[in-house]
């Protein structure tokens, strides 16, 4: 850690560096594709796939609504992932309060997800 | 839009693309189970953009349909609500080929119509030309035609499993352990007639070549391991709690239904119908063994599994008995002609219980060296007929798990 | 291009040189996934090659991917037939460059021994450019691994810049081909003028 | 199982008006087959298919055959006057068979394990009266088989629920399994073409080679 | 005791036992390595026809052109053009013999019907190429084979056809020394037993050139 440096000089120079490592593979790429080999696009090429046949009809057909439900119950560990990372970085300096917090917290979750199991929006019907 | 009425206008026939037919509002009740199966057309109601319904195809190129098949399938959200079948993308002519060419010159066809099982093709139609032409066979091609159809059962049946396994998720492992024993099954083909999959062994009357010597006890060796391997295999998926959870209770096929519609082999037997044609026809030299036909109760996939493999259990018994002691003796009725063989005028029909169900030969004869009509009775074509009621209202995950226990080679659905 | 005994001598000192062209083709040609795209019984001894005993992926072709996005080699494995022939040169199209297709059998280098029947398409090579072509019906396992020995060698040998270069390479060479449709008697146009030049044969007697 | 002409006669007083006919069979099982006209054949089916002492449940096969126009060459015994004495003289007649296609159907019983009866539907020619009676309503799995004889042969099925084409492409105008059926000409390249290939491929050589 | 888990658990416990099992158990290592391990191929292996000849590729070919393998072959992929002299009489031997390997189905039926065992199935597989016209239409010239090598991949059936080539010869000549007493001109009897035009090879014990790379595979009688 540098002494006299901003303290979270480190952060910023470890964002850099791997923003900087991610786009150089593209830019290689990029360069690659557009020196030595040239794109060939074509009709058929970004036809849509379908199982090797022409596709018939457009696919903006209506979603069945259970779909949704779907999605909206995987937001239920989607919020819990985000906010279990940071607790489980700083676990070891956490206090028993802060321990129980995050307990009733993942109950919460757990408890809704148990709500809708039961209800049935899981089976497809 | 057909019209449904019994005349079928030939003027409007449909596609053979994606059927516009669309579905009864309520997908059709499953028909009643009575004695023989009334098929009714579906009426025609609203047509499907407007019901939120998906039409899909799943096509030629995919990887879960074993080979080049395609579904025409009309999906409710997940539910299947019609499930049309389109085949002949492999129809590679075999009928006209077959009847173009000599007796003879078919005989190497046969192993290319259901490619797990070339042997029990040949004995196929080896049989329907026997019995055309009223050919006997000697005791010991008998004990041989034995041995390596029950041989090509064992491995076809575990493939089989492996692929089903496949459909199911398990991607690869136990299909790893199949294969591992269909090479082991495939070394003594090769040693035997020379390939591994396209064996082309049998002749009209007999065998063309006789055991190489050491492969009986070869063979030995390999038949004494396999209750090693089905013991293995059983404790790998049979009491698997996915695999349950997956099949029992998918796919239930009536037996009333499942004879009406033809189909036979495993399916017929899981679903409690007492038809194998070794027991009922009694054809090679079955009877002077002793082996039991397993039945299912449900008729459903899980059965269709446990029917296959207890049907390996009970083909490594025949082979134990039918390896005890192989007769000497000539392995050709001397008397056939190898060239311009000439049956009588006249047709035959011969069918003998192929890993798949009834493979049938129908002959007719008119007396020169080219059969007038070759015909094959595919049996995973028509087990296919009633793939639509089994996957009726299932998820399209089912229907595809359904499709696998089926077995369908395309060499032999599209012939 | 780097002089062999230069090379050698600097290899002996423990330092390996390469040129950015035999990186790539190495880099390429150790890891081609081909397209999971069994027809026939060909594609059965393909699925044997893969398995334990002829371990396909010691040749780092084991991922058969399901879509002809992620695919770069096409094994045509099993009889072409006419019913299926434009879903074979759609696959074809739709896969990314660069792209290479292997005829497993027989039947797809030319029908094969269902060249007689009227719904089987004569080799596939009427409508898309054949790398490599595997005789044998069904080809042994081993058969298939040597075939994609011989493709790893052409396409080391493949230059990256120049006028024979990779044709994935070269501006004007086609990526797409013309796809056939149904006729009432045959597909038309029953083959593809330019990509299919058989030598003129003439029988005398 | 019965016999078959038991079965014809119990048939025949089953369904009035069926016109059944026995067709021989040369080859040395000499299993015959029953002959049924296409107007009361559904229900001879049923007959055959309910009826308690056959239960011919189970139809096994369903075959297109395709007979060509052929003068059939008989050797009928018949008795004649030969220079005053009443012998039996073998002579040949020769009749023309006029050209038909024809469905077969092979019916086995699941329930009693009996052979084979083998069952046959005649078109009047192979032009243009092609309609033969369904019986997928009777047993199901004749929908697949039928739909594949008229794919190939051309035969149509009154009262099929599904009929269109099952092998062939849909815009495919023939019925290839036709005897007289002439495959499209792709033979422009043959290295080892003989006899009638040869001839075939010839149309495709250069034209000053030939002969 | 089936609690809810414990068929997966078996099946684990079976792959573990597997995995174990490779790091000791031979029979677990399948795998063959192939450009640098091949797998001995059984005898009567079979891949692409071959010709027969005993000691010249040209003069002792024992196809004599009797076009019946060409007839017989169910893909046609056989064609033969028979020789003639300069007066133009047919010789017994085929001036163009060529066999098309991109259709042949490797059934064998060739070698069945030909009555002078001039045509034998190689267990060479490793043919694939990128060039569709030359290399896989074989003429005469790449298809002769000389018996000592078909004596290497299939040595029981070798001596086998070596023994019936050689009673028949004796049994031709035979016949043809009492015929020489008297001037009637033998008439070559079955179409089976023709005696072979070109001098017989000497006929060598197939023992003596067994090599030692083909594993000795037993030769006792092959009845049980």
């Amino acid at each position: 850690m540098p002494a006299d440096g901003h303290p979270y000089l480190f952060l910023a120079l470890f964002a850099g560096a791997a923003v900087v490592f991610c786009l150089s593979l593209l830019g290689l790429a990029r360069l690659w594709a557009m020196l030595v080999s040239p794109a060939k696009p074509g009709p058929t090429k970004n036809a849509p796939y379908e199982c090797s046949l022409a596709s018939q009809g457009d696919a903006w057909v209506q979603f069945r609504s259970a779909y949704y439900l779907y999605a909206i119950i995987f937001l239920v560990f989607d919020v819990e992932t985000v906010f279990l990372l940071p607790f489980a970085v700083a676990f070891t300096h956490l206090s028993v309060g802060a321990f129980v917090a995050m307990m009733v917290f993942l109950l919460l979750l757990v408890e809704g997800l148990v709500w809708a199991w039961r209800k049935g929006a899981l089976a497809w019907h | 839009m057909r019209p449904d009425s019994a005349e079928p206008d030939l003027s409007a026939l449909s596609t053979g693309d994606l059927v516009v037919e669309s579905p009864a509002a309520v997908p059709a009740p499953p028909p009643p189970a009575t004695s023989g199966f009334e098929l009714t057309p579906k009426p025609a109601t609203a047509p499907d953009a407007d019901r939120g319904l998906l039409e899909v195809a799943i096509g030629p190129h995919h990887p879960s349909t074993h080979g080049v098949f395609r579904l025409n399938a009309v999906l409710d959200g997940e539910r299947i609500v019609r499930f049309k079948p389109v085949f002949g993308y492999l129809h590679r002519n075999h009928e006209k080929i077959g009847e173009n060419g000599t007796y003879l010159s078919a005989m190497p066809y046969t192993d290319r119509l259901d490619y797990f099982c070339s042997l029990s093709n040949n004995w196929a139609y080896a049989l329907a030309v026997e019995k055309l032409a009223g050919l006997a066979v000697p005791e010991r091609a008998d004990y041989i035609r034995i041995i390596t159809a029950e041989l090509t059962r064992i491995q076809n049946h575990a493939a089989l499993i492996g692929f089903l396994l496949q459909e199911l998720g398990a991607m690869g492992t136990p299909l790893m352990y199949a294969f591992r024993e269909r090479e082991k099954i495939l070394d003594l083909f090769e040693a035997l007639t020379g390939a591994r999959m396209m064996c082309n062994y049998l002749r009209f009357g007999g065998c063309r070549c006789d055991l190489p010597a050491g492969w009986l006890e070869e063979c030995r060796r390999v038949v004494e391991g396999l209750p090693r391997f089905f013991d293995e295999f059983e404790n790998l998926l049979s009491t698997n709690e996915i695999l349950m959870a997956r099949t029992q209770g998918i796919g239930v096929l009536p037996p009333e239904l499942a004879v009406s519609a033809g189909v036979t082999g495993p399916m017929l037997r899981a679903s409690g119908v007492n038809y194998d044609l070794r027991k009922v026809d009694r054809y090679g030299l079955y009877d002077r063994f002793e082996f039991r036909v397993p039945l299912g109760e449900h008729g459903d996939v899980y059965d269709r599994y446990m029917v296959r493999i207890l049907e390996m259990r009970e083909s490594a018994k025949i082979l134990q008995q039918a390896l005890r002691e192989v007769p000497g003796g000539p392995i050709v009725d001397p008397k056939v002609k190898l060239r311009n063989f000439r049956p009588k005028a006249g047709e035959a029909y011969g069918r003998l219980e192929s890993p798949k169900g009834e493979l049938g030969f129908y002959l007719i004869s008119d007396g020169s060296t080219n059969p007038y009509r070759y015909r094959i009775r595919p049996p995973s074509f028509i087990n296919l007929t009633i793939l639509e009621d089994m996957c009726q209202g299932l998820t399209l995950q089912d229907a595809l798990v359904i499709l696998g226990a089926v077995d369908i080679v395309m060499g032999e659905v599209d012939r | 291009m780097i002089d062999e005994g230069l090379r050698s001598e600097l290899s002996k000192q423990g330092v390996f040189t390469t040129t950015v062209g035999e990186l790539y083709n190495w880099g390429r040609k150790n890891s081609i996934w081909p397209l999971n795209f069994g027809l026939a019984c060909c594609a059965i001894e393909m699925i044997a090659a893969s398995m334990a005993r002829f371990d396909i992926s010691r040749f780092g072709s084991e991922v058969f991917r399901p879509s002809p996005r992620q695919a770069d080699l096409m094994i045509v494995a099993g009889t072409v037939t006419k019913k299926m022939a434009p879903q074979v040169v759609r696959l074809y199209n739709q896969m990314p460059e660069p792209k290479y297709v292997i005829a497993m059998g027989a039947c797809a280098i030319s029908g094969g021994p269902f060249k007689q029947g009227y719904n089987v398409l004569k080799g596939i090579d009427r409508y898309l450019p054949v790398d490599v072509h595997i005789p044998g019906c069904p080809p042994r396992p081993e058969a298939l691994l040597h075939a994609l020995i011989t493709l790893q060698e052409k396409i080391a040998g493949q230059k990256l810049t120049g006028p024979e270069r990779a044709p994935h390479l070269q501006e004007e060479a086609p990526s797409e081909y013309p796809i056939p449709d149904y006729g009432a008697y045959d597909l038309d146009p029953p083959k593809n003028p330019d990509v299919w030049q058989p030598p003129v044969l003439a029988r005398k007697d | 199982m019965e016999t078959l002409d038991v079965i014809k006669t119990r048939a025949e007083a089953a369904v009035p008006g069926a016109q059944l006919a026995l067709a021989p069979n040369g080859a040395v099982p000499a299993e015959a087959s029953l002959v049924v006209d296409s107007a009361h054949a559904a229900a001879v089916a049923r007959f055959l298919r309910d009826d308690p002492q056959l239960q011919l449940d189970y139809c096994s096969n369903v075959t297109g055959v395709d007979w060509l126009e052929a003068s059939i060459k008989e050797k009928i015994k018949t008795r004649k006057l030969v220079d005053g004495v009443e012998k039996e003289v073998e002579e040949t007649v020769e009749h023309k068979r006029p050209g038909h296609l024809e469905a077969v159907y092979h019916l086995y019983s699941m329930k009693l394990k009996h052979g084979p009866l083998v069952l046959r539907q005649r078109t009047a020619n192979r032009v243009d009266q092609v309609r033969v009676a369904s019986l997928t309503p009777v047993w199901r799995s004749a929908e697949f088989q039928e739909r594949e004889a008229y794919d190939l042969f051309g035969i149509v099925f009154d009262g099929h629920p599904d009929l269109r084409r099952i092998l062939m492409w849909d815009e495919f105008q023939d019925h290839p399994m036709r005897k007289d059926y002439v495959e499209p000409d792709d033979y422009e390249y043959e290295p080892t073409a003989h006899d009638d290939v040869l001839d075939k491929a010839r149309r495709h050589y250069p034209v000053e080679e030939h002969p | 005791m089936n609690l809810p888990g414990t068929g997966i658990i078996k099946g684990m416990v079976e792959t573990a036992r597997n995995f174990v099992g490779s790091y000791h158990d031979p029979e677990r290592l399948t795998t063959i390595e192939y450009p640098e391990e091949r797998l001995t191929q059984p005898e009567n292996a079979r891949s692409f026809p071959m010709l027969i000849f005993d000691d010249d590729p040209v003069k002792g070919l024992r196809c004599v052109a009797c076009k019946i393998c060409e007839k017989e072959c169910p893909p046609q992929c056989i064609y033969i053009v028979q020789d003639r002299d300069e007066r133009g009489k047919p010789r017994k031997f085929p001036r163009i013999f060529d066999l098309d390997i991109s259709v042949c189905m490797s059934c064998q039926i060739c070698v069945e019907v030909c009555p002078f065992d001039s045509i034998k199935m190689n267990t060479e597989f490793e043919l694939s190429t990128d060039d569709r016209f030359g290399r896989l239409l074989l003429h005469r010239d790449d298809l002769a084979k000389s018996n000592e090598y078909y004596h290497q991949i299939h040595a029981t059936e070798a001596a086998e056809v070596d023994a019936r080539l050689a009673d028949e010869k004796a049994k031709a000549e035979a016949k043809a020394k009492p015929a020489a007493a008297k001037p009637a001109s033998p008439v070559p009897t079955a179409a089976k037993a023709a005696a072979p035009a070109q001098p017989a090879a000497p006929v060598k014990s197939p023992a003596a050139d067994k090599p030692a790379a083909k594993p000795a595979s037993p030769a006792e009688p092959a009845a049980a």
